[in-house]
């Protein structure tokens, strides 16, 4: 490993589906790509920590209710105390706001149904692992992929999300714009991610890391795991 | 329709259980047990998951109100291939909370 | 099931079956073995009524590196790889608890292509349902779909295309069939052949309860009546977490070289496993009952032996592994239990409490099943239908009016309501995703791809069952072909009626001649399949419904051919020639509410070389776009192009026939492609060298799509009547 | 785990319903509430879905088996955020039948 290669952990949990896909991504934007466990409770010296898409668990009960409870958890609650870069993708985000590790709650889509589609997201902040060197507002165009991502939060937790600016990512038209039409699972205010008030924690529904490569759809997740990189570089 | 007609009766509170038929599988309560010793708990076990409905009938008259419900639990709620409801009727304008 | 009837008859056993198992044994069967035999005697385990059909298709190539009698097919991709592929049909299941049905069925057709040890990259679906107004199937319709998705969004494995088709003799018996596809290391095949005396048998996955007993001769071989009572037994619960965390287990198995076999627990459960396992490899198998995991207590043997509990997989591992083996299971949290031995002498041997309960020669249930010369008989009426051809019908519709008909008809518009609910990127091989041609996945660390795609046409199969099968094939090859890959081989399903009345058994033997014909001529061999008979409820049969699954190679996915005009400036052409043949088409049905006539002739000779010279174009990128005409003719082709690419046109429709004929004809061995003006003439040389036919059309250009003097509308006007068909029929 | 040592006590069965908290958007119940007119049911309203989950725990006194159950509720089979749970607790082998 160079030293300037930071090192991205990918957790296995049973029913992971994205986990190949983060790892693939994490190297082909140049960074190592270190396939972690969900029963070890090792994070073996990585630089940050991407929980990957998929049914851990099966979804079964909640999205992210079992996985929650597996070791390597502990590990990522104390690196992420530390610091640390951790981000969620998809099931990933589901887990970590089942764990606490970031507010409010993923339920089913307001259509009920499984929906994977291209879609555009706006950048709401830059204080996140995955955000760090973008522009508020700049759009991106990467694939959703679930039939639980409809973002919700009782209302004084929605106002403090809001309030704090915890909302890294939004649903919007071709040009930025919000409106319903793009909202693609119904989700309050539009929420596609969020990040907690250190801002080393992030959640996201879409998949940046189905969006790394040309030839099998969107480049919208270059950004973001450039980032990552860049986040996580700056902390080794 | 002849539901639509019944004029401002009563309001009757419904509460509808739906599981699956004993001896099918469930994977939800098949992966909750399986999760359970990881988290400290060795004693539990039979765990299953079903569906539970809370509803609001206007209806003139309790039986027109758990007939209807009845109806609706079974062609509605729940796919008699594969699952069974029960429901739990409660007295007008009851509040669940007094329902065990 | 009537309480009456002997026990054989109440099994779905005939006399005459029951006559030849005391034959084999020499003594009556008991109950547990008349439970076994009945479970692998059963149609949909023994084939007894369409083997002698089978037998007559082509299944041999170069290419081919496993043909019929595996769990799956498998062809040499290049590189020393080997995809894996198998269709296979839920339809009865699904008619009773679509959800489940059709979860349950992605389950089974994926554990088959693992079983060879292969992982599995793409699955497909094709779906046959009544028509959107009635209720019941848009029940049936929206349940498959989200069963579908279900199942295999939370396996990890893509769901990249399919097809989908509404007719009336669906509504009581609805069709799916789901095909998967998997890659392995040629040389890793698992086709059991190492198996030998004293390997073990380790039973891996979920616990064995009552599951589907008696669903192999109850679901499977009998007509399901409306009311869903009798199958209800029968019906289960997918669970695809324990799918997931199978595939994982079984491949990581395979992967470390701990096993000698592999088989999917599948119809007649661990029977048919064990049996199967033995009669391959010339041995026989000690059953020990006792060993297999139970999820509820009181199961008889005969339930054990037959039980279709999913998420199952038999493992055969020699002892010396056996330690290792158990720890993968161990490692992904799957209970795995040596539940026998292979042994010599060929017997099949079931023990309780160490009691033998049942004892069978292993080849009598694989290999010695009935097989049957069904009686055919050419169903009368049919010449009147034939000559009622609609091509001849005159027409006073305005031509805007049935454009726009046929591009919302059911059948021609969007899916994208369906295929928006799978995952089409998981795994990130997924080149070109659902909404075109075929759908085209990489392989992973090659610039090779597979092309595949899922074709049948019901209309053309009512008229004329032997060039209803033959369409099938070549419009899946062309499909294919238009996007660069070459048509390597199929696998298929023959979802018919009841094979005891002549008149079905007459449609099942013209479609396989059909198709048999038309894979000889394109090269294209049948690696396996799956048959489903008894689609019918009364006297209404489904109609003849032979679907074929394409896989087709592409060397270099970055030569691959899209079907969407990529911008203004580029030339228009149809190949192939359009002829007067509206029998059977959509524009007939929607707006001459007539399905009769005949079928489009197919030429496979015509066929042949459109695909060679498209393959041909690919390499040497000449093309701009390329997309099959087929289901509503020319008209659709151009506008799909239009949609995909989102760019008008302007065309002249070519020859002198009438403009319903030049627009709706669906002849065969067509396809609209456009070019640069630089390499027309390359394209055109091309086309003459392979005899095909060229006309040029027009232009691509504009928000407009316009037919000359003869209609004009805008890409966004035929684009909301193509994509809000269907939405707007399920909002009812 | 302390659970796990108690010793051979008695089976006690709870059921457990856990619902969203008011106020929260429920699809599920919006979703079915939609389709009960063109069902004919126009006197239909307030349809809530929640979940419902049956176990058996294995402990020495009732009051044990209610605590633990209570902290799996909290813990596991809710998410405090969005959800609130009501326990049904059964006396020991009471069949599930016999409860409303
Ligand atoms: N059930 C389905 N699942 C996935 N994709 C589907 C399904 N039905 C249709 N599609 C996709 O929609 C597109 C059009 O289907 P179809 O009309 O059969 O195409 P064609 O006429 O070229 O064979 C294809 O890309 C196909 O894969
Ligand atoms: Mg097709």
């Amino acid at each position: 490993m160079s030293a300037g290669t930071p090192r991205v952990g990918v957790v296995t949990f049973p029913g992971s589906l994205d986990d190949r896909d983060a790892l693939r991504a994490a190297a082909l934007m140049g960074g190592d790509g270190v396939p972690l466990w969900h029963a070890d409770r090792d994070l073996r010296g990585v630089d940050a920590v991407i929980l990957p898409g998929g049914f851990s668990y099966g979804d079964y009960l909640r999205t992210g209710a079992l996985a929650r409870f597996a070791p390597i958890m502990d590990e990522i609650r104390a690196f992420a105390d530390r610091g640390g870069p951790v981000v969620g993708i998809c099931n990933g985000f589901q887990i970590l706001c089942e764990a606490g590790l970031l507010p409010g709650a993923l339920i089913r889509n307001r259509q009920l149904r499984f929906v994977c589609r291209f879609v555009d997201v706006r950048v709401e902040t830059s204080l996140s692992p995955l955000t760090e060197g973008l522009v508020p507002g700049e759009v991106l165009r990467i694939p959703v992929k679930h039939g639980e991502g409809q973002f919700t939060a009782p209302p004084h937790d929605l106002a403090r999300i809001e309030g704090e600016a915890l909302v890294t990512f939004r649903y919007c038209g071709p040009g930025g714009e919000l409106d319903d039409e793009y909202n693609v699972n119904g989700s309050a205010d539009s929420i596609a991610g969020i990040r907690n008030p250190q801002g080393n924690v992030t959640g996201l529904m879409p998949h940046p890391e189905h969006a790394v490569d040309p030839d099998v759809g969107s480049t919208g997740g270059q950004p973001l795991f450039a980032s990552l990189l860049a986040y996580a570089l700056a902390r080794v | 329709s002849a539901h639509g007609s019944a004029g401002p009766g009563m309001k009757y509170r419904f509460r509808v259980v739906v599981s699956l038929k004993p001896g099918l599988l469930d994977p939800q309560g098949k992966a909750i047990e399986g999760s359970l010793p990881a988290m400290g708990w060795t004693n539990a076990s039979n765990v299953r998951v079903g569906k539970y409905v809370e509803l609001v009938v206007d209806a003139e008259t309790e039986a027109a109100a758990v007939s209807q419900v009845d109806e609706m639990a079974r062609r509605l709620l729940s796919n008699p291939v594969i699952e069974s409801y029960r429901i739990v009727a409660s007295a007008p304008d009851l509040r669940f909370e007094d329902v065990p | 099931m009537k309480v009456d009837q002997p026990l054989h008859r109440a099994l779905g056993l005939t006399d005459g079956e029951l006559g030849r198992i005391r034959a084999t044994l020499g003594r009556d069967p008991n109950r547990t073995e008349l439970a076994m035999f009945a479970a692998m005697w059963s149609e949909h385990c023994s084939y007894k009524s369409s083997k002698v059909h089978l037998r007559t298709l082509p299944t041999e190539g170069p290419q081919v590196l496993v043909g019929p009698g595996q769990d799956a097919g498998a062809v040499d991709i290049g590189e020393s790889l080997a995809a894996v592929f198998k269709m296979e049909s839920h339809s009865h299941p699904s008619a009773v608890e679509p959800y489940q049905g059709a979860a349950t069925g992605v389950g089974g057709i994926v554990r088959d292509i693992v079983s060879m040890g292969a992982r599995p990259v793409a699955l497909l679906d094709a779906l046959r349902f009544g028509p959107l107004i009635e209720e019941r199937n848009r029940v049936l319709f929206t349940g498959v779909v989200a069963g579908i998705g279900g199942y295999g969004n939370c396996i990890g494995v893509p769901t990249v295309g399919g097809e989908i088709r509404f007719a009336e003799p669906h509504s009581a018996n609805p069709t799916v069939n789901v095909m998967c596809v998997g890659v392995a290391p040629a040389d890793r095949l698992m086709t059991g052949n190492e198996v030998r005396v004293g390997s073990m048998l380790l039973l891996i996955g979920a616990a064995t309860g009552r599951d589907g007993i008696g669903g192999v001769s109850v679901l499977a071989s009998r007509t399901i009546e409306d009311q869903a009572g009798d199958a209800r037994p029968s019906v289960q619960i997918g669970d695809p977490f324990a799918g997931k965390l199978l595939i994982e287990t079984c491949l990581e198995l395979v992967e470390g070289g701990l096993l000698l076999g592999l088989q999917d627990l599948g119809g007649a459960g661990l029977t048919c496993a064990a049996s199967e396992t033995a009669a391959r490899a010339g041995l026989g198998v000690e059953l020990d009952l006792d060993a297999v995991p139970l999820r509820e207590a009181g199961l008889e043997p005969f339930e054990i032996l037959t039980s279709e509990s999913q998420e199952r997989m038999l493992a055969v591992v020699d002892p010396s592994r056996l330690d290792e083996a158990q720890g993968v299971c161990e490692k992904w949290g799957l209970t795995s239990a040596v539940v026998g031995t292979l042994v010599d002498g060929g017997r099949l041997v079931v023990r309780v409490g160490g009691a033998v309960v049942a004892d069978v020669p292993a080849r009598s249930l694989v290999d010695e099943g009935p097989v049957y010369e069904r009686r055919i008989e050419r169903p009368a009426g049919r010449h009147e239908i034939l000559e009622d051809d609609p091509t001849f019908a005159p027409v006073d519709t305005d031509p805007r009016d049935a454009f726009l008909a046929v591009l919302s008809s059911p059948n021609v518009a969007s899916k994208r309501w369906a295929f928006e609910q799978y995952d089409q990127l998981v795994q990130g091989s997924t080149v070109a995703p659902p909404g075109i041609d075929a759908a085209v996945i990489r392989i992973e660390g090659t610039l090779r791809a597979l092309a595949l795609s899922c074709d049948g046409n019901g209309r053309f199969g009512h008229l004329d069952p032997y060039l209803g099968a033959a369409h099938a094939v070549a419009e899946a090859a062309r499909n294919v072909a238009v996007m660069g890959a070459t048509p390597l081989a199929i696998t298929n399903c023959m979802n018919f009626g009841n094979p005891e009345r002549p008149a079905v058994m007459w449609e099942f033997a013209e479609s396989i001649r059909g198709m048999g014909d038309a894979c000889r001529r394109l090269g294209t061999p049948v690696t396996g399949g799956n048959v489903s008979f008894y689609n019918e409820s009364g006297a209404s049969a489904i109609w003849p419904t032979p679907i074929v699954g394409m896989l087709g190679l592409i060397e270099d996915y970055r030569l691959l051919v899209r079907p969407g005009f990529p911008g203004p400036g580029f030339l228009v052409y149809l190949l192939g020639e359009t002829f007067p043949e509206l029998g059977g088409s959509e524009f007939a049905q929607v707006v001459l509410r007539s399905v009769s006539g005949h079928p489009p002739a197919l030429d496979l000779a015509r066929e042949a070389s459109l695909h060679q010279m498209l393959v041909e174009a690919a390499r040497g990128d000449l093309l701009a776009s390329a997309h099959d005409c087929s289901d509503g003719g020319l008209a659709v082709a151009l506008a799909e192009s239009a949609f995909a690419g989102d760019t008008g046109f302007a065309v002249s429709l070519p020859g002198d026939e009438p403009w319903y004929v030049a627009l709706f004809s669906e002849s065969a061995s067509r396809a609209v492609v456009s070019v640069a003006p630089e390499k027309a003439e390359s394209v055109e040389a091309l086309a003459s060298a392979h005899h095909v036919p060229l006309s040029r059309l027009g232009e691509t250009g504009g928000p407009g799509m316009v037919f000359d003097s003869l209609l004009e509308t805008t890409v966004e006007k035929a684009r909301s009547a193509y994509e809000g068909a269907i939405p707007k029929l399920l909002a009812g």
